[in-house]
């Protein structure tokens, strides 16, 4: 497949309090950004089991993104700083197995960044474009 | 060469809710949707078949209708894992599968002329259902009909509009039981075992047949033992968690006998003698 | 009837014939039975591979059926003919074990399409593995049960010997391939008998079957299972064990019933719905295995479930021998 | 190695009855191999040994079917240092009480792989191994053959960091010095294309046996996440795709847990070099977060904890 025709599918997990309503408010200021992204809405990044992000990978999904509040401002206090640790493994251990680095992406989104999500889903999209499809170890079935 | 994992469709045409609750029970009368298959299907009472909900598995359940009720087969399922916790979701007219008949059911033709005494607790009455149904339907075959049932509370007994109906009929004797008091019960307080040792019936020309959970199946036996019936009078259907049905997949033997295959149906003269974990 | 097949000559077995050639391959430090297309793609000098060739006819993952929604699409049967070349005696006897099983009552057509559309083609044992006691359950570095023909390595050719009629069939219809063979036969004798004395393991199975019926509460097991681990190691690698599980696999509307291995070692095996298992223990589940080959399985079927290939003790993380619980348990 | 002390001591805690049974290892069915072996009885101790084939780690029948008897619950057991990391790991998480536990450190030198000793000696022929520095001396039917210990020892053995126990109620030996030296990866300057091919075709060979997971002291997981099937990580078809789930699931669930003692991989019939990964992830907890597993058993979980200043150049 052409790069220009690949339209990847990136699966977004936007914590509540500060993403997700990032996100929001990038829509609401009409900010474009590339259809490119599936939401799935949770309470904290904290929350977001690494596997979930495998199991995105493997259900066929060309990027994830994994977004919650900046350090320091979890509404739950300290859940980010789990996922910070979490995630930073789990991209490392993918990046090593040799899975394409750059399909799972972090970031912190508070909820009055709306162009900065936008610049988010813009740069997760234009890397995983580049990379094409994800075809490493999607299922079968 | 026939294959003997695919199952046949077929429709759900009735459902009845038996038992509300986290352990609920339904009892869904389905018909298969080819017409020839649907009318000569048969089998014999204790006999079993897999039920198939496509993308979600399938479960090995006794067949609680009698093969004397024709075009249709019903099967008494209660919600427990992920198999039975889906068909419960599932409402009349939708399609599942069925695979069957599977096991050896009750010999009914030997024990033509006998007295038939059936034991029940909890849903261990479904395949006891399918030979109440059968001997009643062939009433004069057969000699005095005692059904003995009980559940832990008036909320689990299943089937119990039938029940009341055979209270009242002169050709059935039927004694339910309740473990715990409660308001309104008139019948019988007390566990299953017990109930029948006071019922007391008679070993003469008499065939036991008990099905529940197995600390009941072992009290019943022991029971029926002390009230003179000897090994090869007493019968009883078990289950174990299964997979293929067909005596391949490996996991539901008891010893050398597979319960899918050279069961369900065994008689305490057999089973008394078979080393394995039940 | 014998016959001699120089060794070069084996690319036109392979592929002149029109079979599917499987065969020892080695990858790594492991032998497994592949595909190949020439024969030096062939490992000859293994003792056996890891994983048994009961995969060929019994795939670890097998789709029974294919769905979408509510509609079941059967698989169009397999008629590919395979030839597998180079099989141990005592990997091929395990499907003359096996054939029972899967053709008795109900037939299981996955397996048996396989088995007719199949030539088996072995290779005897000149040097037998350090685990194998083949020659304790009736066979040999020789056997040729389940076999259609067997070959014996004599340097720059085989010695063929057809067993079956399917073996004398390839025989005589590809005869510009084998050539008469001369003293061929003496030599292999003597191969035998110095494979057959190499054989170190040994352990008497006259009556096990039987001895078994009245150990099923005896303490023993509570010991035996003491160190196991509760892998499936020793179920999987066997060449004769084929218990599996059944489970759907969808995505979206459509999906899959496949059936793949399953072990008696396995919790969850035995697991009710209710929560209630069996099975609760390693003790258990043991006991099962144990059983199951040297008492149900000639019970229910007339035979011993076990070839002496050696792979569960020469596999156990923890260095647990089939053979030694045996000596035990007839020992009792 | 002291094994008559490790005798003595086990015969006296069984005696005694401070412990109910004491696991340990004894004499393999053929050669001079070890394995695992629990006893109960004090005249038993003389069956245990104590030699360089002992390469079990005894940690895992800690959590694997846990005593219910509380009469049982006391228990003696042999680690050598990497067992004893395995071991400081399950008491951080919970998974055993120390005051259960006898613990008979043994100061490691290496253990023996038997496939790279049987290539050198039959293994039938051998009738007594022993230690001299850096050298086994191998006592056969035909006479003696000396083995440098770096052509026989595990991999894992040869870049030991905790070769003597850092825990023990019992120390069997004087302390052992560290080898030093990196472990090698095969992987190794590999491109992301050329790791995933090395994998995949790793991967791919799994059949699932799970014999990693069971020989490993650390996975106790009451339902494991490559068994359970709501939620269903890993399927149960057995191909590149689930197999791969499994076995990053695996390796993930061990970062900052691992002690590095290669059970897995000792276990695993198909050749799957599972501490080429488990290193790796050792690795980067320790390059990232400083975190060194199976050191201190008063330790926050790696991945329970955090600091406000880790890394994160990695976040937008």
């Amino acid at each position: 497949m052409a790069e220009d025709d690949f339209e990847p599918k990136i699966v977004a997990f936007l914590c509540n309090w500060c993403s997700y309503a990032g996100a929001d408010l990038t829509g609401t200021s009409r900010i474009q950004y590339p259809p490119s992204v599936r939401v799935v809405r949770v309470m904290c990044s904290g929350r977001i089991n690494p596997l979930l992000v495998l199991h995105a990978l493997q259900q066929g999904a060309d990027g994830v993104l994994i977004s919650g509040c900046h350090p320091g401002d979890c509404h739950y206090i300290q859940g980010n700083y789990f996922a910070r640790r979490r995630m930073n493994l789990i991209t490392r251990l993918l990046e090593y197995v040799g899975i394409d680095s750059g399909r799972v992406q972090m970031s912190w989104v508070s909820a009055s960044e709306g162009p900065k999500f936008a610049d988010v889903i813009k740069k997760v999209t234009e890397d995983v474009r580049k990379l094409g499809p994800n075809e490493q170890f999607v299922r079968e079935v | 060469m026939e294959n003997p994992y695919v199952p046949n469709m077929a429709t759900i045409i009735g459902l009845k809710e038996e038992v509300k609750g986290e352990r609920a029970i339904k009892t869904f009368r389905v018909r298969f949707n080819d017409a020839e298959l649907a009318d000569s299907f048969d089998y014999i009472p204790g006999q079993c078949g897999m039920v198939t909900l496509l993308g979600k598995g399938e479960c090995f359940f006794a067949i609680s209708c009698s093969p004397t009720k024709k075009g249709y087969l019903e099967f008494s399922i209660m919600r427990l894992g992920k198999v039975t916790r889906a068909l419960h979701e599932l409402e009349v007219d939708e399609t599942v599968g069925v695979r069957g008949p599977y096991g050896n059911g009750f010999p009914v033709d030997e024990w033509k002329g006998k007295n038939i005494l059936c034991i029940g607790g909890g849903i261990g009455q479904a395949p006891l259902r399918s030979l109440i149904q059968y001997v009643m339907d062939n009433r004069k075959d057969y000699g005095k009909l005692d059904v003995i049932y009980g559940a832990r509370s008036t909320a689990d007994l299943c089937f119990m509009g039938e029940l009341e109906e055979m209270e009242k009929r002169d050709d059935v004797d039927v004694h339910l039981s309740i473990d715990n008091e409660e308001e309104g019960w008139t019948r019988f307080v007390g566990f299953v075992p017990t109930n029948l040792t006071r019922i007391a019936p008679s070993p003469e020309n008499t065939i036991a047949i008990t099905c529940g959970p197995p600390i009941m199946i072992k009290f019943v036996i022991q029971a029926l033992e002390k009230l003179g019936f000897t090994p090869d009078q007493i019968f009883t259907t078990l289950e174990m968690r299964m997979k293929c049905g067909i005596g391949k997949c490996g996991r539901c033997n008891i010893g050398n006998v597979y319960v899918c295959k050279d069961g369900p149906v065994f008689s305490w003269d057999v089973l008394k003698d078979v080393k394995g974990e039940m | 009837m014998d016959a001699v097949l120089k060794k070069d000559r084996l690319d036109e077995l392979i592929t002149k014939l029109g079979y599917e050639v499987i065969a020892p391959v080695r990858k790594g430090t492991t032998v497994s039975f592949e595909t190949v297309s020439k024969a030096s793609d062939i490992a000859w000098d293994y003792a056996n591979s890891v994983v048994p060739p009961k995969k060929i006819f019994f795939p670890q993952t097998e789709e029974l059926f294919a769905f979408d929604g509510k509609t079941i699409a059967e698989r169009t049967p397999e008629t590919i003919k395979r030839m597998v070349l180079g099989i141990r005696p005592c990997d091929a006897r395990s499907f003359a074990i096996l054939d029972p099983l899967f053709t008795k009552d109900f037939k299981d057509p996955y397996y048996i399409r396989r088995r007719e559309n199949t030539v088996l083609v072995g290779l005897a044992c000149a040097i037998p593995g350090r685990n194998c006691f083949c020659t304790s359950l009736g066979a040999g570095p020789f056997d040729t049960t389940g076999l259609d023909l067997l070959l014996v390595d004599m340097g720059d050719r085989f010695l063929v010997r057809s067993v079956t009629e399917k073996g004398k069939t390839l025989l005589t219809e590809n005869e510009e391939l084998f050539e008469e063979a001369t003293d061929e036969a003496g030599t292999a004798d003597e191969i035998r008998e110095r494979a057959e004395s190499a054989i170190k393991r040994t352990v008497d199975v006259s009556g096990l079957p039987e001895k078994l019926k009245t150990l099923f509460d005896h303490p023993v097991w509570e010991d035996m299972a003491q160190t196991c681990l509760g892998c499936y190691n020793c179920t999987y690698l066997c060449p004769t064990c084929h218990c599996f599980d059944i489970q759907d696999e969808v995505r979206g509307r459509k999906g899959r019933r496949i059936r793949v291995w399953d072990s008696c070692s396995n919790p969850e095996y035995t697991l009710h719905g209710s929560g209630y298992n069996p099975r609760p223990g390693r003790k258990n589940r043991m006991r099962n295995r144990i059983l199951h080959k040297y008492q149900y399985y000639p019970d229910n079927f007339g035979v011993i479930a076990c070839v002496g290939c050696g792979r569960c003790a020469s596999n156990c993380p923890v260095g647990l021998s089939i053979v030694e619980e045996l000596s035990t348990l007839g020992g009792i | 190695m002291d094994e008559e002390k490790m005798r003595d001591t086990v015969r006296d805690l069984l005696s005694t009855g401070k412990v109910a049974s004491v696991i340990g290892y004894e004499k393999g069915e053929l050669g001079q191999g070890a394995r695992p072996c629990i006893i109960t009885s004090p005249d038993d101790a003389d069956r245990l040994i104590l030699t360089p084939m002992c390469k079990h780690n005894l940690t895992v029948y800690l959590t694997l079917e846990p005593p219910t008897d509380p009469e049982k619950k006391k228990v003696a057991l042999i680690v050598k240092g990497c067992d004893a990391r395995a071991l400081i790991q399950v008491l951080q998480e919970r998974g055993v009480e120390r005051d259960d536990l006898v613990i008979l450190g043994v100061p490691c030198t290496g253990m023996i792989e038997p496939d790279k000793l049987y290539q050198e000696v039959i293994e039938d022929d051998i009738l007594e191994i022993s230690e001299d520095g850096d050298t086994f001396i191998i006592k056969t039917r035909d006479g003696e053959q000396t083995l440098k210990k770096e052509d026989v020892l595990f991999d894992e053995c040869l870049t030991c960091t905790y070769p003597t126990p850092l825990m023990a109620d019992v120390m069997l030996g004087e302390p052992v010095e560290p080898r030093g030296g990196e472990a090698s990866d095969p992987t190794e300057g590999m491109s992301a294309e050329e790791r995933w091919a090395f994998w995949s075709d790793k991967f791919s060979k799994c059949i699932r046996c799970f014999a990693c997971r069971q020989a490993c002291p650390l996975c106790f997981c009451e339902v494991c996440a490559g068994d359970s099937l709501k939620p269903n990580w890993v399927k149960r078809s057995v191909n590149l795709s689930e197999n791969t789930m499994w076995h990053f699931i695996r390796a993930f669930h061990h970062a900052g847990r691992c002690a590095e003692c290669g059970a897995c991989e000792r276990a695993c019939p198909v050749g799957i070099p599972l501490m080429t990964l488990n290193k790796r992830m050792a690795r980067e907890a320790e390059d990232i977060f400083g975190y060194s597993s199976g050191t201190d058993p008063e330790a926050k979980p790696l991945l329970g904890s955090f600091k406000t200043d880790d890394e994160e150049d990695f976040i937008q």
